[in-house]
Formats: structure tokens, C-alpha cells, sequence
């Protein structure tokens, strides 16, 4: 009665139509008459955008020359970035100081790396280094002090102050926006409505009018003769700003852990600063880092907008430069450059908040 | 196809047919050379270890899965890419999965007449009275305008298996409907697809529960790598395992129970 | 430290420091007062510098006579001799609204469609829609803006050399030209044709269902209505003899005049708002739709319900959970972003009110203050209207 | 007061435009250069001796005035145009006029316009927040036309959007419009249009209140153009300080103690003139005749010589 | 308040001690009237019905939640407001929690060690050293570098047990503590239990394992609707419970079981 199989059946490849070349492309884009038109007239598409921009870009563009002269191709005039190059990446920084900023940028980016790579196991010292030890550094290197001579900020810009604006900015807003959302989570009345009110105020108006308010504004609000430098009062507008923004991510991080973990830690005996540095923070803003880069990148978009104020950052040292007597007519160049940069940046960042979330996850596998 | 059509099929008594099916997932030959007939009223369990193919091998059947080669004929009707016939096939069979799968957002009613309003466009009414008998026969009448989140799993199951009756399926296929359950829930879920089998209805069940197929089976399946290694009527299956493999699953989940 | 437990009722008084309600109280208490101190030494700081600066206060500039010309005025009308600041912060307002409402509905659009796209299983259709949100999303919205104004704009012909799409549609660097319709005698008969074929289609939908329940036949509710609603009106105006005429726009000495016309200041801050916040909705969606797990899907396909049911009845309801409170926030944001109008010369709120009348009164405060007000009260309307939302749609749990 | 302010942090904040060639623009060094700049250059020699303890704030037509009151910049130099409102409402005090001008219509040669009469139906450019934007309401009303406008915030922007040929029309004061044309590719192909719809009087501005500092705004202006009435330039200041004409050692401090009253040094004027020059040498050094925007002394001729320019005696 | 000075007093022999004890969630009277003492080295199980108050009262002991009426004394120590007191008995006093609650961000040693570094400030040499003995008596020293994600749920609550007896507490708290595990991990809890109870330890058991109260237990405690019904000793509580609602109880779980 019972049918039994006694010899396995050997494992065979797939039939050709599954695998390879040919069963990819039945799979992924002729599957059916449907797919093969959408398939067709995206492949047109593409075609088309692809000729445009290539040829936009590469084919037809200028790249050697120095005047506007030496545009001759029906393309893009790479020329124009080239030669206000120094102008685009440090703004008027002098020529003999902008050293600085180099060491300053390899300096960051070896802290940058150790941090946030695995190569190193311990990261102690290198985050000492990053966030203590690199931004007192910085500041001596880039604006003067200790022999070096003072370069005044209205003379930073270009890239170099974008860099410098989002940095500083989520440099302060993290910790702050620590504050905030363990304010918003408290149990005390008093601390959580006003809270509250500071982050949906800031997070219920458009960035430029804080950044208007702090660059115009502010010395109304404080006693006569005191005031502050423009950058700073820029840098204090963004990371309010982006500190409300951070409040809300770092939230939905302590949201995520469990209650149990701050009831254990407090029946060991913990006090609450002790549970929430030791056992809740480090998990809350560990589950957060994939928002937190997230708020970055919105950040560093936005640091565009200080042009409203007059601050010269990359978008605009570059728009000044289409503006130019001798370069007019290439603000297209000119944007797609600034485009390309910030698109090279913010993707690189979104890339590294995937693999990081993807990381994380696994880890919490295990 | 009509009754009257389907009558005059030589082969009315079968319900199932895979011939010399094989399914890959990318490279892996996850099914071999299936060769399964199931006849009209047959019950059937499907054992055999985790990752043996058990799962592929029915949902293959109402084509949730697609097979590369071989024949899968339910009904009478061959399983192609056409998509007419797979729609037929798929009002001919209910499926219960493991986890349920009722749609949250609607009332368990709801859940019940959504596929007779818009597949078979029974009247509402029409569907809704139906719906509340099937209820009735797997004993929750009174859950029926709450909603899945607030049943507890066994009662969920049992929506489940209710919602697949409604469609009024001749072949209903179970994808480990106890597995997910706390211990005290599986036997009102085991209880309703008795009585379903002994209602005649045709079969096919990956289940564990060896007390269940030594009650209901006509014949267990083992499947091992992707294979069907064994097929016997239960008693002979727990007693006499022919092959090697079968003796060491059933010491097995024997011993474990 | 003996205590004697069972001997005593209330305890002794714990000293307050040690007591956490204490603490609690104190703590709060502080914090008010940094608060209103921090509130009054900014308020005094103020006061003193405006008394200082002898700059007016007050609101009594709104109803001064602005004096300025507005670009694009819509629904109101403005003069700039007669109207005052407190017209141009109407104007303003509304300004405002119209971009961010058209372009909540094309952002929508761009968003669902390329969300829906970045699912297919064709890897072509799949990856342009990547690239279009990867791309979008990566890209300062201003330098999008600024790019769509400067570089593609006004890269269109110039009004001599308008695209002319038909006779009356013109393209050019000023705008997109169209005729306007002008109202003749009985022309009143198609606005109520047109109100009767909504009314109708109102009565369809509920027929159309309730049929359903009776008999399970489904009627194609949505072609239906839309034939009705073009058709009805279109009936009546040929009934009634075309009671209106066209009014083409004209090339004059300068401009096309004439007609309606879309702005290149509107159009760019429409299409870049549209276009940016699309690819952020976009992702919304996709993650939506991931969201609801695939056995649903598959349990209804096993019910024989038709994959484009399935997404109708069983996936969307679902996602839109997902989907929504993430959606009002994109719209919050994109509301907030038609402020970078200011940039390419759209008259907003920000662009006319917080910047040409602030300049021309000097009332910083007070245009600052109203301005922001505006902004806040658009958020707090919609994030009410998210929580109302969310509430009523929770999923019933045990 | 500001001066002590100004003296405690040795410098001077001088508000000036984002850029307008010849009154107010970075050079490629990043130096800011121009006839309005060379206004705050006079005022800081006057106070410091140096003409360089000056920083700037650029600033749009629309920031200007907040950025005054709330004490961001201590001397507005940018092309702002002296109104009543302005003066009086906003609480500033405008010290003098170092540029009489009028508002002015430019157009591409090719539409063939020769008057300003002829813009009905145009559409016109403008920078936001200034005198303009009035000015441009009132004339086409008062002349029955319309017009469409579209507000920029920066002049680049408005020039680039009047370059483009998003609209006809580039109206702004007349400098401006020179100054805007000599940075055109194609200046030869953009007329200014003869018509002038209002009286421009531009010049620097001090919070009201602070009468001391507006004192020495006021005076350094009109140090430089008594310097020009007199004689005195850059190059012969020294020499002049040993003239005997009195009003010239008045002005340069070797006699009387002008200097002191305004609580400076008497060396003051000879700083200023010295080290930025008198009026008539900034007027050519940056908008004459030998620069890009060659713009005619016209009413800025000192009124000895057929203009308006006529600074108050300094004794 | 050194061991010198409770040798002196006159309750040494007290553990703790619940006195006319009233607790409120809002509006609900979750505890009513409770009285209880625990001598010291006591064994004491509480079971009763779910909602019952079973945790809460436990939770209440070391100021997890708030009481509102009576008076609660932990080894001579009453509960109040005062924070001082409050960590002076959450020191004294041990809990080990349902779901483990271990942090899942640091290595099982870590997890030991924390509070002893952090709240006794002992040395971390030393703290280690301890950690390592406890890991050894609940028999896991070898997982002591590995991070909670990557133990077994039986050996997860041991990890949870042995960081409780790191900070040398008088008296265990055990809420429900294998309620979350596998049947084949329970009694390797349930062992370590056992041998803590061995060794005299004061306990305090919220549990439905009646097998572990048969054999540890000093005394079984039942709690309904916010009260205690009853208390007696093992054998007398269960074969001859007093009150209907422990009869009944005790049949619902004996059936179960
Ligand atoms: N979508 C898929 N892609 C690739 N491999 C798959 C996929 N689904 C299942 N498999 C693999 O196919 C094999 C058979 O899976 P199947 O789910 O049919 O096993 P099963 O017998 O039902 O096991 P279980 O008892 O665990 O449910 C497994 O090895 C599984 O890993
Ligand atoms: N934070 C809270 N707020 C309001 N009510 C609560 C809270 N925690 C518990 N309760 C309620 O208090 C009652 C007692 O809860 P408790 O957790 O002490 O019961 P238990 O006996 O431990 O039950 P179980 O066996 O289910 O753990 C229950 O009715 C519960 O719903
Ligand atoms: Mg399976
Ligand atoms: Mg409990």
C-alpha cells in the first residue's frame, strides 16, 4: 500500500528560461505584454536622458581654458567652476591660510573614519578626539590664535562654510536635542510643556524666518552693544532649528526601549541620571542613528537657505560667480555643480545611514 | 465549467494532479519530480521536516507559487499562466495559513464576505447570511462584527477556515494552521477541521499533529528534500515506515511529544 | 538607627531635599521662573531698544495704504494706491495656499505614482524611479528651485518666439498662456449643469454601492462620474448655444496679454516643490505598502480576489495607516518650503508681507510675529488633524 | 553711544548692498570696493586714521533697515533714498546725500521703446522693499498704465531675470541702472530711457537717537565735498595743511578744534581725505568717466559748477 | 546602618512587612488592605488569578510603583518619599523580572558588574571577580563575554538572577520568572531557585509553578481581586485550601497542568 521513493533525485540546475541572461530578463522585464511596453518606453527614456546629459556634461563641454572665451562647445562650460575654483571651495579665505582648512578637513576625516568605521574595536579615544579634541582645534586652526593669523569669518564661505555650518550645527543640536526629548518625556509638568512648546514652535515655521530673526532680529532682543559675530548667530538659528528636529527622532529612539529596562536598571539601584546614561540613552540613540543621519542630511540641504541671511556658502559663492560680469549666462553650470556636490554628500550619507541600519540590524539578530 | 461539464470528466474523481512537477528558487531545486494525485473527498497530511518543501508543494497548487516544469492539474483544469484559469483554480481551493492572514482593517464578517461580494458578486445579504452560518459552524457566531486584533489566535484560525469556506471551495489546503497556536487553542482549531473532513471535503494538510492525521488522514505524506520519499494510509505510515528517513523523522517529533 | 515600625503611623518628616516630589516641585519651579526671567529680560531687552531706536509699535500699520505693486493678486483685488498692508498680508496668505495646496496635489501624484513605480517588478521602471528619488531627495530644495527659475525657464523661447501649442496656448520665458472664458447671458445654466452632474455623481456612487449589496454586480462608478461631470455641462452649453466666449491671449507690444496665464515664478515653485516633495512621498508610499506583510496579499489572491482588487481592498486601507502621518508631515513641510519663494520673485507671504512691507513700515517684530503665527497655525491645524486621523483609523487591538 | 561702541571693538560695522559695481561690490580679493563703501573708509580714517578698521555687512534692500535698528551695522551706506517715512517712522536719521539721483527705466534697444510713456502692458523687474517699487506704482497710475512686477530680492537677481527676458523692463535709480548696464555682456544693446519718475536722494543713515554719531557720519560726508570746493585732495592734503586760507586749516585741523567737537582728533578730515580721497575723487575713482559705468557728474556736480551739491560750511 | 545595629534591633528576625498597605492606579483600587510579613530567610510563593495585584504588590516593594495608604518597612527600613531610603532598599533588595529585562547593549558581565561599579563602587577587578562567582553558580561562566541576544531564554533569566546577586541583596524579588521560557528551560531555572532558596535567601516568589512551591516554598500566599485570601503552608494550601476561590483557582491550574 505504502509507495516509497528509495533513490533521491538528483539536484539539477533550473531550466535555461529561469536563470542567466535570458531568464533575468523574461523575469525582470518581459514578463508580459504590459511590462515589455513599460519596459520599451522606459529603455526610450533613459536613452534620451542619457544622450542629453552625457552630452551636456562630458561630450559637448568645455573643461581646458581659463576666460569665458574658451567656451566654445554647445555644452557645459566647466571652465567657470574651474576658475573660481579657490573662490567656490573656501570663499575669500586667503590664499596663504587656506592650508588651514585642508589640514583641518584631513584631520576630520581621519577622526570621521575611526569613528565611524569598523576598523577600530575601541572607538574611546577616537570620539574623545572627534567631538572634544577636533572641534577646539578647529577653531584655533580656521580662525586664528596661538601664532596663527586671525581670518575674520566674513571672509570664510564656499564650501568650506557649508561644511562648517552643518557641523557645527549638528554638533550642538545632538546634545541638545538629547535634552529636549528627555524634557518631553518627563514627568514633570512644567518641563515637558515647555518643552513641547519650544519644539513645535521651532519645527511649526519655515527655517528662514529663524535664520532672519537670528541674523536681524537678535540684537534687538539683547542689551544694547551686545553682539554677536553673523556666523554665530546663523549657527545658533540652524541648531535650534535642527535641535527641535533631533528632539523628535532621539524621542522615538527612548520610545522603542522597552519600560522593563529602566525598571531593572532601577531596581539594581540606579539612579535615574546613572539608568539613563548607562542603559537608555546608549540603546535609544543607537536605534536613532539611522534618523539622526537622516535629520543630517536634511541639515546639510539646508544650510543653502543662509544665503538669505548673506552668508556666502557654496550655492551662494557660486551664484555670485553667474552674476559675474565675465562668466553671465552660465547658471546652469553653476547649479548643476552645486547640485552634484550636495547630491555627492547627502547620498554618501543616506548610503552609510543604510548600511548602518542594515548593521544594526543584523546585530540585533543574532 | 459547470457541474454538468465537469461531470462528464472522465477523470471527476480526481481532485489534485501534480505530474513529474520540479520548482526552483533561483538556482535551488527546492521541488523533484512531485507525482502527487489527490481524489475527490481524499484527506491528506503532509509531514516531513523544516525546509523540506511541504509549504512550496501546496502553495504551488494554488499557484501562489509558480512551477517550471511538470503539470499541476486541479479540478481538471491545468495550472498555466493563464490568468483566467489560475483565477478559476483559486475559487476552487481555499487556502488556511499559519499565521492566519485576515485582514486586519475589516470586522471578521467583513472578512468572510469580502471575496464572495467582489469575486463571485453574491449580494451582500446573501453573502453575509452565508457568512454567519460558516461562523456558526466553527462555533464564533458571536465574534462576527468584532475585529481580528481582539480574537485570540484560536479563534482567529478559525475565522480563517471560515473565510475560506465562504468562497464554497471543493479543495481546501492547510499550511500548518495549529503551528503558531498556544497549546490550549489548537485543539478548537484540530476539532473544526475534523469536522470539516468528515464532511467529505478534499484535503490536503501540512500538519504535525500526528494525533490529528492518525484520526483524519486517508493517506500521510512524507516529504524530505524536496521530495515525496512516502505515502501510506496513517496507521500503516506511524507503524511501519518504510524508509530510513521517516523512521528517524517519526522517532523524531515522537519523542519530542 | 532603630525604628521602632509597628509604633508609628506617619513616619517622620523626610527632609525635603530627599524627597522626589520635593525635588520635583523645586525643579519645576526654577525652571518657570529661568523661563519667564530669560521671557522678560528678552521683552525688556526690546522694549528699551525700540524706545531707544524710537520704532513704532503696533498693529495700526496693517491698515496703512501699502503702496506697492503685487505680481500675481488672486481672488482679491488690489490696487496699489487703496489697498493696504493688510491686504498685501491676504494676498499674501493666499498666495501661499494656492502654491502649497497645487502643489500638495502634484507632489501627491509625483510621490504615489514613482512609489508605486520603485515596487514594479520591471528593473528598469524600477531604477528610474530610484534615481528620480535618490536624486531629488539629495538636492538642496533651494538649488532645485533656483535651477528650474534661472536655467530651465528661461531657457523657453522668448514671447516672440512662443511655443504655440493649437492657436490659442502659448509657451514662452513669461509663462504658459491660455484663453480665458468669459461669461455671456446663460451661462449660469452650465455652472448649474455642472453642480447637478456633481450632485449626481454624489447619487451614483451611493447607487452603484447599494446595488452591489443587492444584486453583487459592481458598476463602474468611477468612468461613469467622470462622464457625467464632463458631460452634463458640455450638453448644456451646446443646448444653450455656447453662452460664452473665449478671450485668446494676444501678443502686444511687450507681453501676451489676455487670457489666463501661468507665472515661470509659480510654475517653478510649483514644479520644484511638486518634484522634491514628490520623491520624499514617494518612499513614504513604498514603505507603506512594504509595510502591509505579504501574506496578506497572498491570503487574498488564495481568495481569488484579482491583484488590482487586492490592492484596492486589502493593501492600500492598509498602508494608508502606514502612510498617512509621515504624508501630513511632507505637506506640513512643503507648506513651510513655499516660503523659499522669496527666492525666484513668487509673491508670498514670506516674499511680500516679511519682506516688502516689513521694509517699507520697519515693524520687524510684529511682521515677524504674524508671519510665523501664520506658519504655526498651519502646522498645529494639520497636526491636529493627523491625531484625529490616526485615532479614528487605529487598528482595533484585544 | 556708538562711537564708544565703535572705538571699544575698533571697527566699524557699515551696512552696504549684497553688490552694485561702482557703489558697492567685492572685488575678486573679496575687498569690498565702491562709492558707498569709500563713504564708511572716510568715516573709519576720520575716527581711526585708518581706513580699513571698516566691516561690512552686505545686506538686501528688504534686511537693511531691520539690520539698522536692531544695531547689527552702525552706518547704513547703500544707496538708500531719503524719504520722510524713512526718516522719521523707522527711527533713522539720514545724515546727508552723497548721490542725488531719480528712478529710471532701462529696455532692450530691439522693442524699440524711446519713452517711458510708451510701457503700458510691460513687464517690469524690481529689486523688493525699495523706494522703487513706490515710485514705479504711482507713475504708471498717475499715467494710466499697467504694468506686471516681479520682485527680486538682490539686484544680481533682478539683472539676471532682465537678462533672461522674463520681463521687459529694469527700473531702479538711475546709478543703478548704469551701473547694472556696465555689467552687461552687451551694454551697447540696452538704452536708459530719458524719462527720471522721482527724486532719488541717496545717502547714509544712522539710528536716530545717537545725534553724536549721526555728527560724524554728516560731517565726514561733508568733509569730502568741502575738500573738493576747496582744493584739497589726496595728494596735496599735506601740503595744504599749511595753507593759510582758514577755512582750509579749519578743515584740516591745524586750527580750531572742529576735530574735538565731534569728539575725534583734530586730524579728521585730513585722514579722510587723505587716505580716501575728497568727493570728486571717489565720484571718478569709481562711476566717472574712465570706469565701466561712465556716469556724468550731472546734478552731483558741486553747485559752484552748475549742481546741487552744496555742503554746509564746516567752522 | 551597619549589621552591628540590625543586631540590635528587635525585628532583625523581620524582613519585610506590610502594614494595612492600599495602592490605587488612578481610580482603581488595585491593592486593598494588604498585610504580610516575611521573616527573614523566608520562602514565600504568591499565586492567584491574573489582574489579581500579584506583581504590583511585589513591585511595591521596592518602590517600582507608589503606595498610597499603610506602610511598608524592608529590613527595618520604611518606604517613604525619601529617595535616600528608597536606594538604600532598592540596594538591599534583588528583582528578577518576567522578560529579563537584561540590557541587551552590554556582555553578560557587563550586565553583572554595572551596578556594583556604578552604585557600591566597587572596583571593577573585584566586581568582575564577584560576576564571574555568581555566573558560575547559576552555571553559566563561559557566556560571560557574549551579549544577551545570543542566550537562550532560560539561560537569559539565570544571566538575570546572577546580576540581581552581584549587589548581595537580603532579600529576592522573583515576579513570574519563568512564565516567559520554553517548558525545556523552565527547570533549569527553576533550579537555580531552588539552591538560592537552599542557601536561605528571603524570597519572595510570584509564581504558578506548583511544583516549586511544593518543594521550596515556606508558605503560599493567594491573591484575588487585590487581596490576600489566604496563606498557608504548601502541603496544608494545597490539599486542603480554605476559601472557594483558592479552591477554585487550585482546580483551574491543577486541570490545566
Ligand atoms: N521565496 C523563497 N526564495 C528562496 N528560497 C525559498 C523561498 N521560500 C522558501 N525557500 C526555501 O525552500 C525550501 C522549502 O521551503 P518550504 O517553506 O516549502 O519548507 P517547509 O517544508 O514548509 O518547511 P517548514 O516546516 O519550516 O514550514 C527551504 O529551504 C526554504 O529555505
Ligand atoms: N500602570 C498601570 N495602570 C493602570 N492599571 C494597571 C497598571 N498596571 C497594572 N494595572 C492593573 O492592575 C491590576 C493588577 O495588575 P498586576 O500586574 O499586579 O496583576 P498580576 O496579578 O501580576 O497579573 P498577571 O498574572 O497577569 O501578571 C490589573 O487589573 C491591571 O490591569
Ligand atoms: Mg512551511
Ligand atoms: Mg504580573
Amino acid at each position: 500500500m505504502a509507495i516509497v521513493k528509495t533513490e533521491r533525485h538528483p539536484e539539477l540546475p533550473p531550466p535555461v528560461s529561469q536563470t542567466g541572461v535570458i531568464g533575468w530578463l523574461r523575469q525582470n522585464l518581459f514578463s508580459n505584454w504590459w511590462n515589455t511596453i513599460l519596459t520599451l518606453v522606459s529603455l526610450y527614456v533613459v536613452w534620451e536622458a542619457m544622450s542629453a546629459l552625457i552630452g551636456y556634461t562630458i561630450i559637448n563641454a568645455n573643461f581646458a581654458g581659463t576666460t569665458r572665451e574658451d567656451c566654445t562647445g554647445t555644452g557645459a562650460c566647466w571652465v567657470f567652476i574651474k576658475a573660481r575654483f579657490g573662490q567656490n571651495m573656501y570663499g575669500f579665505y586667503p590664499e596663504a591660510e587656506r592650508w588651514r582648512i585642508n589640514v583641518g578637513y584631513v584631520l576630520g576625516a581621519v577622526g570621521l573614519f575611526l569613528v565611524l568605521s569598523d576598523v577600530i574595536k575601541d572607538k574611546k579615544w577616537p570620539a574623545v578626539f572627534l567631538f572634544v579634541v577636533y572641534p577646539i582645534l578647529c577653531y584655533f586652526l580656521f580662525y586664528g590664535g596661538f601664532g596663527l593669523p586671525k581670518v575674520e569669518t566674513s571672509e570664510w564661505g564656499g564650501l568650506f562654510l557649508t561644511l562648517v555650518l552643518a557641523s557645527v550645527s549638528i554638533f550642538v543640536a545632538l546634545p541638545l536635542g538629547i535634552v529636549l526629548a528627555l524634557g518631553r518625556r518627563s514627568d514633570m509638568p512644567v518641563v515637558r510643556m515647555v518643552c513641547v512648546g519650544f519644539i513645535e514652535l521651532i519645527r511649526g515655521v519655515p527655517l528662514i524666518t529663524v535664520l532672519f530673526m537670528a541674523s536681524v532680529m537678535l540684537p534687538l532682543f539683547l542689551p544694547e552693544g551686545m553682539n554677536f559675530d553673523k556666523l554665530i548667530r546663523a549657527l545658533v538659528g540652524m541648531s535650534l532649528f535642527s535641535a527641535a528636529y533631533m528632539a523628535e527622532v532621539i524621542r522615538g529612539g527612548l520610545q522603542a526601549i522597552p519600560k522593563g529596562q529602566m525598571e531593572a536598571a532601577k531596581s539594581l539601584g540606579l539612579g535615574y541620571w546613572q539608568a539613563m546614561g548607562l542603559i537608555i540613552l546608549p540603546q535609544a540613540l543607537k536605534i536613532s542613528i539611522p534618523a539622526i543621519v537622516n535629520t543630517f542630511i536634511g541639515l546639510f540641504k539646508d544650510t543653502t537657505l543662509v544665503i538669505i541671511i548673506g552668508l556666502l556658502d557654496l550655492l551662494s559663492v557660486i551664484k555670485s560667480g553667474t552674476t559675474d560680469k565675465n562668466w553671465l549666462g552660465l547658471a546652469t553650470e553653476g547649479y548643476v555643480f552645486v547640485a552634484a556636490v550636495f547630491w555627492v554628500f547627502c547620498f554618501g550619507m543616506s548610503r552609510y545611514s543604510i548600511w548602518l541600519e542594515n548593521k544594526l540590524h543584523t546585530g540585533h539578530k543574532r | 465549467m459547470n457541474n454538468a461539464a465537469k461531470a462528464s470528466n472522465k477523470q471527476d474523481d480526481i481532485a489534485i494532479q501534480l505530474i513529474g512537477m520540479h520548482k526552483w528558487y533561483g538556482e535551488f531545486h527546492v521541488l523533484r519530480d512531485i507525482n502527487l494525485t489527490v481524489n475527490r473527498g481524499e484527506r491528506i497530511v503532509v509531514c516531513g521536516p523544516s525546509g523540506s518543501g511541504k509549504s512550496t508543494m501546496i502553495r504551488c497548487i494554488n499557484r501562489l507559487e509558480e512551477h517550471q516544469q511538470g503539470q499541476i492539474i486541479v479540478d481538471g483544469i491545468e495550472l498555466t499562466n493563464d490568468v483566467k484559469k489560475i483565477d478559476e483554480i483559486r475559487r476552487e481551493v481555499g487556502m488556511v495559513f499559519q499565521h492566519f492572514n485576515l485582514f486586519p482593517h475589516l470586522t471578521v464578517l467583513e472578512n468572510c464576505t469580502l471575496a464572495p461580494i467582489w469575486v463571485r458578486k453574491t449580494p451582500k445579504k446573501e453573502a453575509e447570511a452565508t457568512a454567519m452560518q460558516f461562523l456558526e459552524r466553527v462555533k464564533i457566531p458571536e465574534q462576527a462584527h468584532k475585529y481580528p486584533g481582539q480574537l485570540s489566535g484560536g479563534q482567529q484560525q478559525r475565522v480563517a477556515i471560515a473565510r475560506s469556506l465562504c468562497m464554497n471551495p471543493r479543495i481546501m489546503l492547510f499550511d500548518e494552521p495549529t503551528s503558531a497556536l498556544d497549546p490550549e487553542m489548537i485543539s478548537e482549531v484540530l476539532d473544526t477541521m475534523i469536522s470539516l473532513a468528515e464532511d467529505g471535503m478534499t484535503m490536503i494538510c501540512v500538519t504535525h499533529e500526528m494525533g490529528f492525521a492518525k484520526t483524519v488522514a486517508d493517506r500521510v505524506i512524507f516529504m524530505d528534500g524536496g521530495e515525496i520519499i512516502e505515502q501510506a494510509p496513517p496507521q500503516e505510515f506511524f507503524e511501519n515506515p518504510q524508509s530510513e528517513r521517516t523512521q528517524l523523522f517519526l522517532s523524531q517529533i515522537l519523542h519530542n511529544a | 538607627m532603630a525604628v521602632d515600625a509597628l509604633g508609628r503611623q506617619g513616619g517622620d518628616k523626610v527632609s525635603l531635599w530627599r524627597d522626589p516630589k520635593a525635588r520635583a516641585v523645586f525643579f519645576q519651579i526654577l525652571v518657570i521662573t529661568l523661563f519667564l526671567a530669560f521671557v522678560f529680560y528678552v521683552g525688556n531687552n526690546t522694549v528699551e531698544n525700540l524706545e531707544k531706536r524710537g520704532i513704532a509699535s503696533g498693529f495700526g500699520f496693517l491698515s496703512e495704504p501699502a503702496g506697492f505693486g503685487i505680481g500675481i493678486v488672486l481672488l482679491l483685488d488690489y490696487n496699489a494706491q487703496t489697498s493696504t498692508h493688510g491686504d498685501v498680508l491676504l494676498i499674501g496668505i493666499i498666495n501661499t495656499v494656492v502654491v502649497s495646496l497645487s502643489g500638495i496635489v502634484l507632489a501627491t501624484i509625483f510621490g504615489f505614482v514613482f512609489g508605486v513605480l520603485r515596487l514594479s517588478k520591471n528593473w528598469i521602471v524600477n531604477k528610474i524611479a530610484a534615481v528620480y528619488i535618490e536624486v531629488m531627495r539629495n538636492i538642496p530644495l533651494l538649488v532645485q528651485l533656483l535651477f528650474w527659475y534661472f536655467a530651465v525657464l528661461s531657457v523657453l523661447p522668448t514671447v516672440r518666439d512662443s511655443i504655440k501649442i493649437g492657436e490659442n496656448v502659448a509657451i514662452n520665458n513669461r509663462g504658459i498662456y491660455f484663453p480665458s472664458v468669459i461669461p455671456e447671458a446663460g451661462f449660469m445654466v452650465i455652472v448649474v449643469a455642472l453642480v447637478v452632474a456633481i450632485a449626481g455623481a454624489v447619487f451614483l456612487t451611493r447607487w452603484a454601492h447599494k446595488r452591489q449589496d443587492k444584486t453583487g454586480q459592481a458598476f463602474p462608478v468611477f468612468w461613469s462620474c467622470v462622464g457625467l461631470i464632463i458631460g452634463l455641462p458640455v450638453l448644456a452649453a451646446l443646448v444653450t448655444g455656447m453662452p460664452f466666449s473665449f478671450e485668446t491671449p494676444n501678443l502686444g507690444r511687450f507681453n501676451i496679454s489676455g487670457g489666463w496665464v501661468l507665472e515661470p515664478e509659480f510654475l517653478a515653485l510649483w514644479l520644484g516643490l511638486s518634484i522634491y516633495t514628490g520623491a520624499f512621498i514617494a518612499e513614504i508610499v513604498r514603505g507603506g505598502i512594504n509595510s502591509v506583510s505579504h501574506g496578506q496579499t497572498e491570503a487574498a489572491h488564495s481568495l481569488g480576489i484579482r491583484p488590482g482588487l487586492t490592492m484596492r481592498l486589502v493593501i492600500l486601507p492598509q498602508a494608508l495607516r502606514v502612510i498617512v502621518p509621515p504624508l501630513t508631515s511632507q505637506y506640513l513641510n512643503l507648506t513651510k518650503n513655499s516660503s523659499l519663494a522669496t527666492a525666484i520673485g513668487y509673491a508670498d507671504l514670506t516674499a511680500i508681507f516679511a519682506g516688502t512691507t516689513l521694509n517699507q513700515t520697519g515693524q520687524a517684530i510684529e511682521v515677524i510675529a504674524i508671519t510665523m503665527a501664520f506658519y504655526l497655525g498651519i502646522s498645529l491645524l494639520i497636526s491636529m488633524f493627523m491625531n484625529w486621523y490616526n485615532r479614528r483609523i487605529a487598528l482595533v487591538e484585544r | 553711544a556708538t562711537l564708544d561702541d565703535v572705538r571699544a571693538k575698533g571697527f566699524i560695522q557699515c551696512g552696504v548692498t549684497t553688490g552694485l559695481a561702482g557703489f558697492a561690490a567685492p572685488n575678486d580679493k573679496g575687498v569690498w570696493e565702491g562709492f558707498d563703501v569709500d563713504i564708511c573708509r572716510a568715516m573709519s580714517s576720520a575716527i581711526f586714521g585708518d581706513p580699513d578698521k571698516v566691516k561690512y555687512t552686505p545686506t538686501t534692500a528688504k534686511e537693511r533697515f531691520t539690520a539698522l535698528q536692531s544695531g547689527e551695522i552702525d552706518v547704513l551706506a547703500r544707496n538708500t533714498t531719503w524719504t520722510l517715512s524713512r526718516d522719521v517712522n523707522l527711527g533713522f536719521e539720514f545724515v546727508g546725500v552723497n548721490y542725488y539721483d531719480g528712478q529710471g527705466f532701462m529696455v532692450k534697444k530691439s522693442l524699440g521703446v524711446k519713452s517711458a510713456k510708451e510701457l503700458d502692458g510691460a513687464r517690469v523687474c524690481i529689486q523688493s522693499g525699495t523706494t522703487t517699487e513706490l515710485n514705479l506704482a504711482d507713475y504708471f497710475a498717475a499715467n494710466g498704465m499697467k504694468y506686471d512686477s516681479v520682485l527680486f530680492d538682490t539686484s544680481d537677481e533682478v539683472r539676471e531675470a532682465y537678462i533672461k527676458d522674463t520681463c521687459d523692463v529694469y527700473t531702479t535709480d538711475q546709478s543703478g541702472l548704469y551701473s547694472q548696464r556696465s555689467v552687461l555682456a552687451d551694454p551697447e544693446n540696452h538704452v536708459v530711457l530719458p524719462e527720471i519718475i522721482s527724486k532719488e536722494p541717496l545717502g547714509p543713515l544712522v539710528r536716530h537717537g545717537d545725534n553724536a554719531w549721526g555728527d560724524i557720519a554728516r560731517w565726514t560726508l561733508n568733509a569730502l565735498i568741502i575738500a573738493e570746493e576747496l582744493g584739497i585732495n589726496s595728494s596735496n592734503v599735506d601740503e595744504m595743511k599749511s595753507s593759510k586760507n582758514p577755512e582750509i586749516a579749519r578743515l584740516l585741523g591745524t586750527s580750531g578744534d572742529l576735530g574735538s567737537q565731534l569728539g575725534l582728533g583734530p586730524e579728521w578730515a585730513a585722514n579722510a581725505i587723505k587716505q580716501v580721497g575728497n568727493y570728486g575723487e571717489i565720484f571718478e575713482k569709481h562711476l566717472g568717466a574712465g570706469t565701466p559705468l561712465n556716469i556724468a557728474r550731472g546734478l552731483n556736480q558741486l553747485w559752484s559748477k552748475g549742481g546741487i551739491l552744496y555742503a554746509p560750511p564746516a567752522r
